[in-house]
């Protein structure tokens, strides 16, 4: 249902030479979290269960906090979103991305962390949603100067 | 008479004419400008940044301990412990800052520490150009002698080896000697991180 | 610090050599996978706009800028900088000549062309875009700066003379920083760059964007900010003795491919 | 300020036989996407969309913690030569751009 309601105001969206912004879905209470746990409540995820078919390819060392390289692909079949969670910033949920028909679920992003933390990342498959964790160490480099 | 030997054991390339370091010193004047605290005075070499320079740091042993014995002069050694607060040691080592064009010229500088060696083994983000710190007091022990060496090397690195990369921090006027002092604890302080 | 931090902390006490090895591996795991999505292609694009924009007294773009392969032509330009220009009568890299143009061209001063020349994330400068733009028109080409001409020679000399020169609060060099292989500072390597295999890439990545500050660097840039760690006083933009040392570094890393704009720290 | 936008999208694997391959799509965007703590007014990409031949086949939602000009890669099953592939954006500001590409 969101789905098509976001298809509606997509195709309305682009009859207009700006689309306005209100039009836009964006959760607010899932990005407003302070906490993983209530970012994941925001997204509708209570208990995932541990996969190892989510993938989280990311290096071990940040050398810079600013861009974090993270790539994701969920082998799991009929994966229809994926969600990132930075597990020690202000605001962890970063993102979370919906898959339709002809997509496949992968994606490579860049994002902040403030620190040494776990990233998480929950996949939604045929109405379950699956978890799995990657810590990634955020350090500094060059001349500090 | 030893700059003159020491010429000649770096013959100037035949093919060009390479500039001679008063045209480069013209060039410098020219082409730069004081900006913050950076005047032009830094421009102009004194004597052992001229002999470094000329000998891509590396002149006769004879001359290089003629300039340490000059260097070494320049050390005052303070009084009593050399010994300070480790902890103020570290903020200091970590501390890039001082001395730019950038930086408040009232401000505190730091000593640049970790840009070349390691020290505390905590610390992952440390430069190779000098040598590992890493449990340098447990090594050396913490008594007068090893003080003194400590607090004379930081202040003037010259004085210990004349064309060293390391630069002369309490001569520069880039650290106190309270901020030395400080420094020598972080080395050999057994509570200090460096000797854990 | 959290704990699971000081736990891998620990281990690197007690293994160090081989936990560095690791470290090593990961940063430049985490380099590559940064630069496999470089935004330095937005500021390709923003110079390009900017390259045909027209603007100064003058009213005209850049278009007909002669880089050195003739009025307009930027096809393996950068690859051939620093050159001879004979209507300048001295040796320019790219940021010079482009400021040339700017004057020649579009009538525009000195002092206002180059008031900004180092932006930042917010407003990259318009020297830092028309470099990437004009720089990625090379890529695939071999750098082959001047050297015939003795003015090419001269600037070499003086580049190579400055790389050594020992001044300044610090009593630095370049050499002091990058006159040591297998040297870095913090995490950061040093290259040696008067050793071709070391300035090879050097010279085939810049300019580029730069991960930690969201900002595009360029060569004029660099010698800048070296002379700020120098704790030295500042360079002019595209003076002699800037445009100096780029020349000696490219002439030293000659011959390789250019790459970029590539990534940095 | 939100400046240009890049686009690339490129079939990869599948092969002659007729087997589907993948359409790798690499987008990049000029935005500040500051964040809560860095004193600046929030200024941040909310929504991304990726079109195939007009259809939306993901939708995004990110939040401030992605990086400053932000880069995606994204992937579609299958795809053709000269497939439309379109991306946009909108921020909470209400700023959008989009851009549009054929696969390669």
């Amino acid at each position: 249902m969101n789905r098509l309601r976001r298809a509606l105001l997509g195709a309305l969206a682009a009859l207009l030479a700006k689309p306005l912004a209100s039009l836009a879905a964006w959760n607010e209470s899932a990005f407003g979290a302070k906490t993983p746990q209530d970012a994941l409540k925001g997204i509708g995820v209570a208990n995932p269960a541990p996969s190892k078919e989510i993938v989280i390819d990311a290096p071990q060392i940040a050398e810079n906090g600013a861009v974090v390289p993270i790539e994701i692909t969920s082998n799991i079949p009929g994966t229809s979103s994926i969600a990132v969670v930075l597990e020690k910033n202000p605001f962890p949920l970063a993102a979370k991305f919906d898959f339709g028909e002809g997509a496949l679920p992968y994606v490579k992003l860049n994002v902040k962390m403030a620190e040494t933390a776990d990233v998480r990342v929950v996949a939604a498959a045929g109405g379950r949603h699956y978890s799995a964790t990657r810590e990634i160490k955020v350090t500094i480099g060059g001349c500090g100067g | 008479m030893k700059l003159l030997s020491l010429l000649l054991l770096f013959p100037l390339f035949p093919v060009l004419a390479q500039p001679t370091p008063k045209d480069v010193e013209q060039v410098m004047q020219r082409d730069f400008h004081a900006r913050g605290q950076a005047g032009m005075d830094r421009v102009v070499q004194d004597g052992l940044q001229r002999v470094c320079t000329e000998a891509h740091d590396q002149p006769p042993a004879e001359l290089a301990k003629r300039l340490e014995a000059d260097q070494m002069k320049t050390i005052a050694f303070p009084q009593g412990s050399l010994i300070g607060d480790w902890k103020s040691g570290e903020r200091i080592a970590q501390n890039g800052r001082g001395m730019q064009w950038t930086d408040a010229p009232g401000a505190a500088n730091g000593g640049s520490c970790y840009n070349c060696h390691q020290l505390s083994p905590k610390e992952i983000s440390f430069g190779t150009i000098g040598p590992s710190l890493a449990g340098f007091g447990a090594k050396r022990g913490s008594g007068p002698d090893a003080q003194r060496y400590v607090y004379g090397k930081i202040y003037n690195a010259k004085a210990y080896n004349a064309c060293s990369q390391m630069p002369r921090l309490g001569y520069s006027g880039t650290l106190t000697a309270q901020q030395i002092k400080d420094l020598v604890a972080l080395l050999l302080d057994p509570g200090s991180p460096v000797n854990q | 610090m959290n704990r699971a931090f000081a736990g891998v902390l620990l281990s690197l006490a007690f293994c160090a050599s081989a936990a560095a090895q690791d470290v090593k591996k990961e940063i430049e795991r985490y380099r590559e996978m940064v630069s496999e999505g470089s935004p330095a292609e937005l500021f390709e694009l923003e110079g390009e706009t900017l390259w045909k924009k027209a603007q100064g007294p003058q009213q005209v773009s850049l278009e007909k800028c002669d880089l050195g392969l003739g009025p307009g032509i930027l096809k393996g330009a950068y690859a051939a900088l620093p050159r001879y220009f004979k209507d300048a009568d001295r040796v320019m890299d790219l940021e010079t000549r482009l400021l040339h143009c700017m004057m020649t061209l579009q009538g525009r001063s000195r002092e206002e062309a180059t008031r900004r020349v180092f932006g930042n994330a917010d407003r990259p400068s318009e020297m830092e875009s028309l470099s990437a733009y004009v720089a990625a028109q090379s890529r695939g080409m071999k750098m082959v700066p001047g050297e015939s001409h003795p003015k090419e020679r001269a600037a070499y000399e003086l580049g190579r003379a400055l790389y050594f020169r020992r001044a300044g609060s610090w009593d630095f060099a370049c050499t002091s920083c990058h006159g040591e292989e297998g040297k870095r500072i913090r995490l950061q390597e040093l290259p040696m760059l008067i050793k071709p295999e070391n300035a090879r890439s050097v010279v085939a990545s810049w300019p580029a964007y730069r991960i930690s500050t969201s900002g595009f660097i360029t060569m004029q840039w660099r010698m800048n900010n070296c002379y700020q760690q120098m704790r030295m006083p500042e360079p002019a933009f595209g003076s002699d003795a800037t445009v100096a040392l780029i020349h000696f570094i490219t002439v030293t890393g000659k011959g390789e491919v250019y790459r970029g704009p590539g990534n940095k720290r | 300020m939100a400046g240009p936008m890049k686009i690339r999208a490129t079939l990869a694997g599948g092969n002659t036989a007729g087997a589907a391959g993948t359409t790798e799509i690499r987008v990049l965007m000029s935005h500040p996407m500051t964040t809560a703590q860095s004193g600046q007014p929030l200024h941040f990409i909310q929504n991304v969309t990726v079109k195939l031949n007009g259809r939306a086949v993901i939708e995004a939602e990110v939040s401030q913690a992605v990086s400053r000009n932000p880069v995606f890669s994204f992937r579609l099953k299958g795809g053709a030569k000269g497939d439309r592939i379109e991306v946009a954006w909108l921020d909470n500001q209400g700023e959008s751009n989009r851009i549009e590409t054929a696969v390669a």
